[in-house]
């Protein structure tokens, strides 16, 4: 089977996260989206790992993992703080700042 | 001995003393600025004395380096042109400080600051003129502007912020188009043989004449707005009606002076072609600042803007002189610049004076002051006199000469120009006649006349105006073989006696 | 050419007089005018030296030159400051210094009640070195700095009681028409320069004839230019009349005697210019031949006695230009009429400030009348002067007018006739006029205001007054006797052939001596049989009334150039502001505006800002791609 | 199976390795020390570390192009210079942060709560704004010495991740100050995750992880252009995101305005340094071969920055959102470095760099000590007339916008010059040109202010300026006097970097 199939699928997932992230309004859902575009990420750098067949891209995709949850960490917690002074976890409702 | 670089400290040591004052002390500051700028002034004179007349070269050269990385120098030095530039800001600052001695009080900040300010001044218009060094010529003429920026903006009256900032973004604009050409300039001088800003150096590079073009004006444009000549002018009448007296006289008498040299000194050296390519723009644009000035001059109701407007008007015939390509034309023009100073001090102190006594800049306010406060009427008479060129007046020489070298050249322009001398009768008489004829009106009756320290302030400027009027000699024979000098350069010889093509 | 060291205190004399009344202030009130009277005078004394050494030398020896210092070098522009006194600048000086020094004394009584006195003294001496160095400078440039020097004189004299507003606006008019000469003049300088490369007389007279008529025509029409300023000939004569808003005497000295003449000198002075430019030459008789009638016409209906004699100086100055147009035949002519009406003009100025004097310095001549008891001696000078204007034998006038007549007629052809009938119908005109001004204020009935008290003046009035008297009836027969004016002068002019004479002397004469005694019956009839009017009628001609408003010359400029002016400067003004200064607070406002619009793209929702990224990874994606195609 | 142990030549790495250290124990002090000493502690503690790893730092500037860790981090001039200009800034703005007066005793407790105010009374101020700072500049280290795609990814979020939560830490205005952070969170991650999906590509496109791997791939040719492309352009956007150029800068102004003015002018300065460092290292080198492809485009963003930035902040009311959008401007200026790509621009890009992020650190100081009873003032109209009641924070103030405004004397001046003539000499006259004319713009609103300052006078709410702490005055002062002592004499710093700023392939 051809390997760049999954390069369609990952861009695919890709373009989904990046689309969700401009349409939805849930911080959390919001913050799922870029999540999947990471994995998206991920997932090309296993195929490409394939394709070249090396294992740098493995590796890289494992360090991506390990930020991501960093990520999930930091990310959470802000959201959290928002959420318990806002009473919503909407982010068109965190719009003090503008102009 | 570093002539130039003494020159340059001895404001700012003038200056550094004045901060140490305590701001009550006053007086000291006042006395301590007119001493230093005195010490400048004879020092300049000593200097002066030993330049070599009939040798073209610059002189009294220094050169330090700046910034190698750059090949910027800090390199100083003078030929005929710059040393009477230098020769006049220095003789006007010690009179302009005397003239305007109560005008630092009712500004927003102390007086001390005012005359620090002055002084820091005074050091970059030495530099600027002094300057050989492209970069270097640059800095001060932007650092310049912050100085008079506050002076106006800080000291003035009126409208005194919006003309700061009118005259601050003005010259800006100007300075940027300016950096735009140097930026060139400096690559390629890298391009072709080691980056330098070295005038001389850089008056060799080779450079397509598109090129040539756009660069001038990026000069140009910078040195018209300075100038200033039509249509970059609007910002000098608000400018010289919010600031004091004083900075005006620096303003206009000086500041505005650097655009003129720099045409000469840039424009003209790095740049012979394209100025030759530009010349028929440019002089329609000086006859139209001759006459335009003049007739905004006539229409003036306020009488330091009419005093502004004479300026564009006599701006005008500098430029045209300058690029009239003729000794005459270049001589006179070089020398205007110089009366000009003068001449423009004596109009705006007295009318200073005047305006500070009435508390008011409306000629209309004014009237039979000849009767009042007859020393100052005539005082007003006589610079008024020079500002239309009276013969045996200094200003009359250098116009005569720009009007004859120009029409040698370009006798339409010429004689369009020469209109400008009916309307100069014009706009000088009118305000003579409303403000010093007639009877005297209401509110004038208590006006005092100069007291000794005024007198003394304007004294030695109507005696340079009556001098020069009748011994230009000694003015012109410095002047001469720079002015000649240039003209050869620039590959054009004087158009011979025609006998009418017969 | 012999060269002297004595002729610059002809100038520093009375300039020395000028500076030190200006600046010593108050100190010299008590002495000031005598000092001024006797720098004056020294100055007349030096001339008259001067004269004498010129006597003992032989004609091409006469000129006399002096440098002073070096002025303007440029380039091949070489003017120094230099003096040049020869026959015809002799004259001029003479006239100048001796004159001027007559009315010095005659200002002292004058004006001994005005306050600033040392002032006026003051401004006559800056007025005679003035006046010196425009007849004795010995190129244009140097004439240029003597012509606006009496500009200026002029001006500061003619506002001197510029308190009044109407004063104060005529010295503006003056000086600004004037300016409007000097204008022609600096023109005529360049061309000299451009063309010849040199703009001293010697030198322009050495290279005017291989220089092209075009260049010399234009040089000449812009010298007329200039003369038609300063001697207040058509169209710029508008300003002489309100001049008369200076003091007496100097209406008598600068707008009768020297300064208005100063025209005469500089087309007398430039005679190889107009001899080799026939064209300005021709514009110069054409302009002379118009202002003197203008000036005759005006002078008919002038009821102030002072615009009465300023109108005759006009038109007597037309006489004189126009003689100077008629080429070497005519110069040496009208310098000697220019000569004896300063004479005879300055005497009657002095006239008709004795009367004003007596009068309470009222100038309207319907309220005077029958003065010939009370002031005899100015009647007997001012008479005197009268016939001398008129051209009655043997005085002066009688002389220098003929002359000028006899040479328009011989002026050969269809132009000589024109001219030589104007010329006769002015003499008859002034005739007239001139009649009329004695018998309004020395004749008939007296119409004067209650408080006057009219009374003889002291003698240190009327003593020049009779001086000039005398002049004006010797001066005419000395200066003709065995042509000695012609003859001294002929040295300079190009030597001209004998015209065939279409009328014989005695014929002009009589011709002249007709119309002037029709004048004067037609001023009888008009003014001493009936009553005059206290006030002027206004049921009178249109001509009358036209010639009341100085023939429309005023309006005429207004219309022309004043308001079209004024309105251009309010164009000007506006646009100032609302165009230029406009489009730059224009752009201001540009990228104010843009900015402001451009803050709505921060709208403060995250997902729209996430939207700009995506959509700028999309823009950007699609340049490289555009960029690598 | 033979195994070798990995070499690090720890040298090279003690930077960073100091800053990490340091961080380390901060979070221990936070725990562990007494709420008393712990303000001072942290301080000292982070002081020193930077102090520390900066001597480190100059020890080794010599040992010029080597690489450390098997080659993830090259250590070469530009590399030192840009952490020690890092370290620079970092410093004087701890200054800055050491003024807990501007942050919240409590960041867990809700806004308004009675948690917070007893926090706020009993002086128990949390400080893990310290090691975090520490962390974050450790990040910045790694950046621009990254040199491969793991370590640059690893350092981008070793640096993000800590400014997010910095940014929410205000003690005022708090909400805005959470939703700072949320917004640069959301916007920093989704950013990152384009990033990552370009390094992806480069690594499809190049079978390498590695710079010079990648490198040669471009230099060889015969890959697949598309996968390049796409690579260049998503790594791009994740590093124009850092800079804040235009269309990805619509956070900075958002999250400038809301974090803790401390913490703006750290990401301000020191973020900007730190993401043009790498974006220097990997355009010069990695991607210099490919440059057909991109100077175009980076060309228009730079011109589009540049006149955006000055524009928009003509029309800012705000004092921090108008620095926010003078910093867009200036990015565009910097971009133009980039895109000369000549050693003249790379060493006037580190020039810019240092003297536009001291400027900046100075600029904010003086923000933080412009205050009336609620905390900081902003808002521009109070400024009216700051210049006749605090002369020192107008003055310097004035002082630091020439600087921006690029008037000579000052180092922002010999910046400008020295960036557009790298520029121009490269050929691209059209961002010279640009970038002349939003100087003018830019100009314009600088001079604004200091009309606002100096020539108008006080609008009755006054606005009263606290006397500042020494430390905050001290990093005024520093900046004022760096930013005048380049611009009059930048000789010695010019050559200095002239002689060390050469990138090892």
């Amino acid at each position: 089977m051809d390997a760049s199939n999954y390069l369609y699928v990952s861009a695919l997932l890709f373009t989904i996260g990046a689309v969700g992230v401009v349409v939805r309004r849930n911080a959390i859902v919001v913050f799922m989206c870029i999540e999947l575009m990471l994995n998206a990420a991920n997932l090309s750098f296993v195929t490409f790992s394939r394709i070249n067949g090396d294992l740098d891209g493995q590796v890289m995709a494992f360090f991506t993992m390990v930020v991501a949850a960093c990520e999930v960490v930091v990310g959470l917690a802000i959201i959290v703080t928002i959420y318990r002074s806002r009473r919503s976890a909407s982010v068109d409702d965190a719009s003090l700042l503008k102009r | 001995m570093k002539w130039l670089t003494i020159l340059m400290v001895l404001p700012l040591l003038g200056a550094a003393m004045i901060s140490t004052l305590s701001k009550a002390n006053e007086k000291a500051a006042k006395q301590l600025a007119l001493a230093t700028t005195l010490i400048v002034m004879a020092a300049t004179i000593a200097m002066a004395v030993g330049f070599q007349r009939d040798n073209i070269d610059l002189q009294f050269v220094e050169k330090y380096s700046w910034i190698p990385s750059f090949g910027i120098n800090f390199a100083l030095g003078v030929d005929a042109i710059a040393l009477v530039l230098i020769l006049m800001s220095t003789i006007l600052a010690p009179i302009v400080i005397l003239a305007g001695w109560n005008e630092a009080h009712g500004g927003r900040w102390s007086v001390k600051t005012f005359y620090i300010l002055i002084l820091v001044l005074e050091t970059m218009m030495i530099g600027v003129f002094a300057a050989t060094d492209v970069f270097l010529f640059y800095v001060i003429f932007e650092a310049m502007l912050i100085p008079v920026y506050f002076l106006i903006g800080g000291y003035g009256t009126g409208e005194r912020a919006a003309a700061a900032v009118k005259f601050l973004i003005y010259s800006l604009v100007g300075g940027l188009l300016m950096l735009a050409s140097i930026i060139a300039l400096y690559v390629m001088s890298g391009a072709q043989g080691g980056h330098t800003f070295d005038i001389s150096e850089l008056s060799k590079l080779t450079m397509s004449s598109t090129t040539q073009n756009l660069l001038f004006l990026g000069f140009f444009i910078a040195f018209a707005i300075k100038a200033p000549v039509w249509p970059f002018h609007t910002w000098l009448p608000d400018a010289a009606k919010a600031a004091t007296p004083g900075t005006s006289v620096l303003l206009l008498g000086v500041l505005d002076k650097v655009g003129t040299y720099g045409m000469i000194r840039y424009c003209l050296t790095l740049f012979p072609e394209a100025s030759k390519t530009f010349t028929p723009i440019i002089l329609v644009l000086a006859v139209i600042s001759i006459i335009y000035g003049a007739f905004l001059a006539i229409g003036a109701k306020d009488i330091k803007r009419l005093i502004a407007y004479t300026s564009i008007s006599h701006f005008g015939f500098i430029t045209m002189g300058i690029f009239a390509m003729t000794t005459q034309g270049h001589s006179g023009a070089i020398l205007y610049m110089f009366n000009h100073g003068f001449s423009t001090a004596a109009l705006f102190l007295v009318a200073g004076w005047m305006i500070s006594r009435r508390g008011s800049s409306t000629i209309a306010d004014f009237g039979g002051l000849q009767r009042v406060t007859p020393i100052m009427a005539w005082t007003f008479f006589v610079a008024g006199m020079s500002s239309l060129a009276l013969p045996g007046l200094s200003s009359f020489v250098s116009e005569f000469l720009v009007l004859v070298g120009t029409f040698t050249r370009y006798p339409v322009h010429a004689i369009i120009a020469t209109f400008g001398i009916v309307l100069a009768a014009l706009y000088i008489l009118i305000p003579v006649q409303r403000a010093l004829h007639g009877p005297t009106t209401p509110g004038n009756e208590t006006l005092s006349d100069l007291n000794l320290r005024e007198k003394i302030a304007i004294a030695p400027v109507i005696a340079i105006i009556v001098v020069l009027g009748f011994y230009p000699a000694p003015l012109l024979k410095v002047i001469n073989p720079a002015a000649s000098h240039v003209i050869s350069q620039m590959g054009f010889t004087d158009p011979a006696p025609t006998n009418g093509d017969k | 050419m012999t060269t002297s060291t004595s002729l610059v205190y002809l100038i520093a004399l009375p300039l020395a007089g000028a500076a030190l009344l200006l600046l010593g202030g108050r100190r010299t009130d008590k002495w000031g005018h005598l000092l001024a009277t006797g720098l004056s005078a020294s100055s007349f004394g030096v001339g008259a030296y001067q004269l004498l050494q010129m006597l003992g030398r032989s004609a091409e020896e006469r000129p006399v030159s002096q440098k002073l210092f070096e002025w303007i070098h440029v380039g091949n522009f070489n003017v120094d400051a230099g003096l040049l006194l020869d026959q015809l600048s002799i004259c001029f000086v003479l006239l100048i210094t001796g004159v001027g020094t007559l009315i010095h004394i005659y200002s002292i009584s004058y004006m001994s009640h005005d306050p600033d006195r040392r002032r006026f003294f003051a401004f006559l001496n800056l007025f005679i070195a003035a006046m010196l160095l425009l007849v004795l400078g010995d190129s244009y440039l140097n004439l240029y700095v003597g012509w606006e020097g009496v500009g200026l004189a002029s001006y500061l004299l003619i506002g001197f009681w510029n308190q009044k507003p109407a004063y104060a606006t005529a010295s503006k008019k003056a000086f600004v028409m004037n300016r409007v000469g000097d204008m022609g003049l600096s023109f005529a300088i360049m061309i000299a320069f451009a063309t010849m490369g040199t703009v001293s007389f010697t030198g322009v007279a050495e290279h005017a004839h291989h220089t092209s008529e075009a260049a010399l025509t234009g040089m000449g029409i812009m010298l007329l230019v200039a003369a038609a300023g300063k001697s207040a000939q058509f169209p710029l004569q508008a300003w002489l009349g309100d001049a008369m808003a200076g003091p007496t005497p100097v209406s008598a000295l600068i707008h009768a005697a020297t300064m208005v003449t100063a025209g005469v000198y500089l087309i007398t002075r430039s005679n190889f210019v107009f001899d080799a430019a026939p064209t300005a030459q021709l514009l110069v008789v054409i302009v002379g031949a118009i202002t003197l009638m203008f000036g005759a016409l005006i002078g008919t209906a002038k009821d102030d006695i002072k615009k009465a004699l300023a109108a005759s100086t006009m038109s007597q100055i037309g006489y004189m230009i126009l003689a100077a147009g008629l080429g070497p035949v005519g110069y040496a002519f009208a310098i000697m009429h220019l000569l004896t009406h300063g004479f005879f003009k300055a005497g009657m100025f002095l006239g008709a400030g004795s009367v004003m004097h007596g009068m309470n310095d009222e100038v309207n001549m319907r309220k005077y009348g029958a003065l010939r008891k009370f002031m005899p001696i100015t009647f007997a000078t001012f008479g005197l002067g009268y016939l001398a204007i008129l051209g009655v034998p043997p005085f002066a006038g009688f002389y220098s007018k003929d002359m000028i007549i006899e040479t328009a007629f011989n002026a050969g052809g269809v132009k000589g006739i024109i001219l030589g009938c104007v010329t006769l119908i002015g003499a008859g005109i002034t005739a007239f006029y001139m009649t009329r001004v004695i018998i309004l204020t020395f004749t008939g009935t007296k119409r004067w205001d209650e408080d006057a008290h009219p009374h003889e003046s002291p003698w240190l009035m009327w003593l020049p007054m009779a001086i000039l008297a005398i002049g004006s009836v010797t001066s005419g027969f000395l200066l003709s006797r065995g042509d000695a004016l012609v003859n001294w002068l002929h040295p300079l002019f190009a030597h001209h052939g004998e015209h065939e004479e279409l009328l014989k002397p005695i014929v002009v004469s009589g011709l002249a001596l007709t119309m002037v005694a029709i004048g004067i019956a037609v001023a009888f009839l008009k003014y001493s049989r009936n009553e005059v009017a206290h006030v002027a009628p206004e049921n009178v001609s249109v001509f009358t009334k036209i010639a009341r408003q100085d023939l429309m010359q005023d309006r005429f400029n207004e219309a022309i150039f004043m308001r079209p002016g004024q309105a251009l400067t309010a164009t000007l003004v506006a646009t100032d502001n609302a165009v230029i200064d406009g489009t730059v607070r224009g752009i201001g406002q540009m990228a104010m505006g843009s900015g402001s619009a451009l803050r709505g793209i921060q709208n403060g929702f995250v997902r729209s800002y996430a939207a700009l990224i995506l959509v700028g990874a999309v823009a950007l994606v699609a340049a490289i791609w555009v960029v690598v195609q | 199976m033979t195994f070798t142990a990995p070499v690090l030549s720890y040298a090279l790495l003690s930077p960073m390795l100091i800053l990490l250290g340091g961080a380390l124990i901060g979070v221990l002090v936070e725990a562990f020390v007494s709420k008393a000493l712990r303000p001072a502690v942290q301080l000292t503690l982070t002081l020193g570390s930077i102090l520390l790893s900066f001597m480190q730092l100059w020890r080794i500037r010599g040992e010029q192009s080597l690489t450390a860790a098997m080659g993830s981090v090259v250590f070469d001039g530009p590399a030192a210079l840009l952490q020690g200009s890092i370290l620079i800034i970092a410093f004087i703005s701890v200054f800055l942060i050491a003024d807990t007066e501007n942050f919240t005793a409590l960041a867990a407790a809700l806004p308004g709560s009675d948690e917070e105010r007893h926090a706020l009374q009993s002086g128990n101020q949390v400080t893990e704004v310290y090691p975090l700072t520490l962390f974050a500049v450790s990040g910045m280290l790694l950046f621009p010495v990254a040199n491969d795609l793991i370590t640059l990814f690893v350092a981008l979020e070793m640096l993000s991740l800590p400014l997010y939560l910095m940014a929410g830490l205000s003690r005022r205005r708090r909400l805005a100050s959470q939703e700072s952070a949320l917004k640069y969170f959301l916007l920093g991650a989704f950013s990152s995750a384009f990033f990552l999906f370009g390094a992806a590509y480069l690594y499809g496109f190049s079978s390498s992880i590695s710079f010079s791997g990648i490198r040669e791939a471009i230099v060889g040719g015969g890959g697949n252009d598309v996968l390049l492309l796409i690579g260049i352009a998503f790594l791009s956007i994740g590093l124009l995101f850092k800079v804040g150029a235009v269309p990805f800068h619509a956070w900075s102004p958002d999250v400038y305005q809301g974090a803790p003015t401390p913490v703006t002018a750290f990401m301000a300065a020191a973020t900007k340094v730190a993401a043009f460092g790498a974006m220097l290292r990997i355009y010069y080198t990695v991607f210099a071969n490919a440059q057909w492809s991109w100077t175009p485009v980076l060309s228009g963003i730079a011109i589009v920055t540049m006149l955006l930035g000055s524009l928009v902040a003509i029309a800012q009311r705000d004092v921090k959102r108008m620095l926010a959008y003078s910093s867009i401007a200036h990015a565009g200026f910097l971009l133009s470095g980039v895109i000369a790509l000549n050693k003249a621009g790379l060493d006037a890009t580190i020039f810019y760099l240092l003297a536009y992020g001291i400027a900046t650190v100075g600029a904010f100081a003086v923000v933080t000590l412009v205050r009336d009873s609620s905390g900081e003032v902003t808002d521009l109209n109070r400024w009216r007339g700051l210049g006749k009641r605090s002369p020192f924070a107008a003055t310097t103030f004035a002082l630091f916008l020439l600087a921006f405004a690029g008037i000579p004397m000052t180092s922002g001046f010999i910046g400008k010059f020295s960036i557009f003539s790298a520029a121009y000499e490269s050929g691209a006259k059209g961002v010279v040109i640009a970038g002349v004319l939003s100087s003018a713009i830019a100009a314009f609103f600088y001079i604004r202010v200091i009309v606002l300052m100096f020539f108008t006078d006080a609008t009755e709410d006054g606005t009263s300026v606290e006397i500042p702490s020494i430390l905050t005055r001290a990093t005024v002062i520093i900046a004022a006097v760096i930013t005048v002592a380049l611009g009059v004499y930048p000789a010695p710093l010019l050559n200095f970097i002239t002689d060390l700023a050469i990138f090892i392939r």
